[in-house]
């Protein structure tokens, strides 16, 4: 319909912003505030714009129901996964300092598969959340 | 800070105050839905402009200042767009927007 | 003179909730709540260069996407009764 | 402070509304107006979670939970007095307690006295992240972020099995059960 015209437009220019800062608050949540949490939010929040403003099917053209579901799970096994590789490597469950040759560093880098795994829960189960409520209200 | 680019930056800020409250009163004294978005724009654009090109004055040139760049942006392009749906959402309801003539047709009633 | 700011935007705010809480129709709610969040996003800038930290202006911008997200949600609900309703597919039949 | 009013204001304005949607988008102010006032009390991490899931995401999903259900609530039948008498006991006694805290902002009271030093020197030489919150969250805290992403998890998986069994059994009845 040409009167969306507007607010198609409009969308179609924010949607790369958004899913770009969505990874800015991720990667970024090590220095300001922010982290895994909002990030999946706010990525969540970018596929419920499209749902909004072009339709559920170009939502799950970008998105995938089945993908969207198959994520929930596997941010957890990221995060628990994490902290098995710990314990393989001799240490205790969640510690991170057996990543890399230096304790440091290799906590940062836990910290951020850590977020990672955060990232993809969140982001899916929400996404999920938003996907079986619209379908069911069918 | 050069004095010059502090004055200017403190006369955005409160000008921008003053649209900010002047958008406000106008949200709630307008009398129909179509109106008071046109108040609320206010708010939106010149107020928020205002303040915000008053603070990267004084943030001088950094991320700050990309930053608030970008929540210009935001209000710049979104709020018409927000205003455009809110209306054409309005107008779907079948809510009237009052006209002028409407109003002087009542002032003429009530002389 | 950004505790001016702050006062002005305050007052707005006040207003602007009035409005959300008088407001005869739902669209003028949804307007009062849009100018909330622009209300938002302008306090924490005024509060960050307030406290001297106007680092997080990230959270301004989160605001910012997720207002739009929230009120397009809503307008989209008054419009077609559907949140995900496609006009495409309305068409192809 | 003045913050803290217009929440009082919204709150009640979100208790007397009856039409649900006036509630949804006074939700959304409610939360607008909580995060700029957790943002005055300088907890950005926890402003930013507030803002994003209530005010965006909280907002879309009561609005699909609203195509589901009727859009007004009826009018109580009876007047509830036991709940408001057990809310003004449970709130006046919150109250009493915060009497006995320490005052706002004093750094040598009990509660930053244990391990909040730790954590504040040893983040950056221990873990190399700068931002306090997320280091506590991911590493020293690790067991109960992943609890926390377990919940979500959970809740979403629960979610999903309750509508989607529920759609199963419409299309059932249908005659296609695919």
């Amino acid at each position: 319909m040409s009167l969306d015209l507007i607010l198609r437009i409009g969308t179609k220019l924010i949607l790369p912003f958004i899913l770009m800062f969505a990874l800015y608050v991720q990667f970024h949540g090590d220095y300001g505030p922010g982290g895994g949490f909002q990030a999946g939010v706010i990525a969540a929040g970018m596929v419920i714009l499209i749902a909004i403003t072009f339709g559920m099917s170009a939502a799950k053209r970008v998105a995938p129901q089945a993908v969207v579901e198959r994520m929930v799970p596997l941010g957890v096994l990221v995060f628990a996964g994490t902290g098995v590789v710990g314990l393989l490597l001799g240490k205790n469950f969640l510690d991170y300092s057996v990543l890399g040759h230096d304790p440091v560093h290799a906590r940062e880098w836990g910290i951020l598969l850590v977020e990672l795994g955060v990232l993809i829960t969140v982001s899916g189960t929400m996404t999920a959340l938003f996907y079986a409520f619209v379908e069911r209200g069918r | 800070m050069p004095l010059a680019i502090d004055v200017l930056s403190w006369v955005l800020i409160v000008l921008g105050s003053f649209f900010t409250v002047v958008g406000g009163i106008g949200l709630v004294r307008m009398p129909d839905i179509y109106t008071r978005m046109h108040a609320a724009s206010v708010t939106d654009t010149l107020g928020g402009g205002l303040l915000i090109f008053g603070m990267m004055l004084q943030a001088g040139f950094s991320l700050v200042t990309l930053k608030l760049l970008f929540i210009l942006g935001l209000f710049f392009f979104f709020a018409p767009v927000v205003t455009h749906a809110l209306a054409q959402a309005a107008l779907h309801e079948d809510i009237e927007p009052e006209l002028a003539e409407d109003r002087r047709g009542r002032a003429e009633a009530m002389d | 003179m950004f505790v001016v700011a702050a006062a002005a935007v305050l007052v707005t705010l006040a207003l602007a909730l009035t409005r959300a809480i008088l407001g005869p129709t739902v669209f003028d709610r949804v307007l009062a709540g849009n100018t909330v969040g622009t209300l938002a996003i302008l306090l924490l800038a005024v509060i960050g260069f307030l406290t001297g930290r106007p680092e997080f202006l990230d959270i301004g911008l989160t605001y910012g996407l997720l207002n739009l997200i929230g009120t397009l949600a809503v307008l989209k609900f008054f419009r077609h009764g559907d949140l995900a309703y496609d006009v495409e597919e309305e068409r192809k039949p | 402070m003045a913050l803290l009013t217009l929440l009082a204001v919204a709150t009640i304005a979100i208790v007397r509304q009856r039409s649900l949607f006036g509630v949804v988008i006074l939700a959304g102010i409610y939360s607008f107006l909580m995060a700029s006032l957790l943002i005055a009390l300088d907890a950005v991490d926890v402003a930013m979670t507030e803002a994003s899931v209530g005010a965006g995401i909280s907002t879309v999903l009561l609005l699909a939970t609203l195509h589901l259900v009727k859009a007004t609530e009826m009018r109580p039948i009876h007047a509830n007095w036991v709940p408001l008498l057990v809310a003004l006991v449970v709130g006046g006694i919150l109250v009493w307690g915060t009497i006995s805290l320490p005052p706002f902002g004093v750094a040598d009271t009990a509660v930053h006295q244990h391990v909040a030093p730790y954590y504040l020197s040893r983040s950056i030489p221990e873990t190399g992240v700068p931002n306090v919150v997320t280091s506590v969250l991911a590493d020293y805290r690790g067991y109960d972020t992943l609890g926390e992403t377990t919940v979500i998890f959970t809740a979403g998986i629960g979610v999903m099995l309750l509508l989607r069994g529920m759609r199963r059994r419409d299309d059932n009845d249908r005659g296609d059960a695919a």
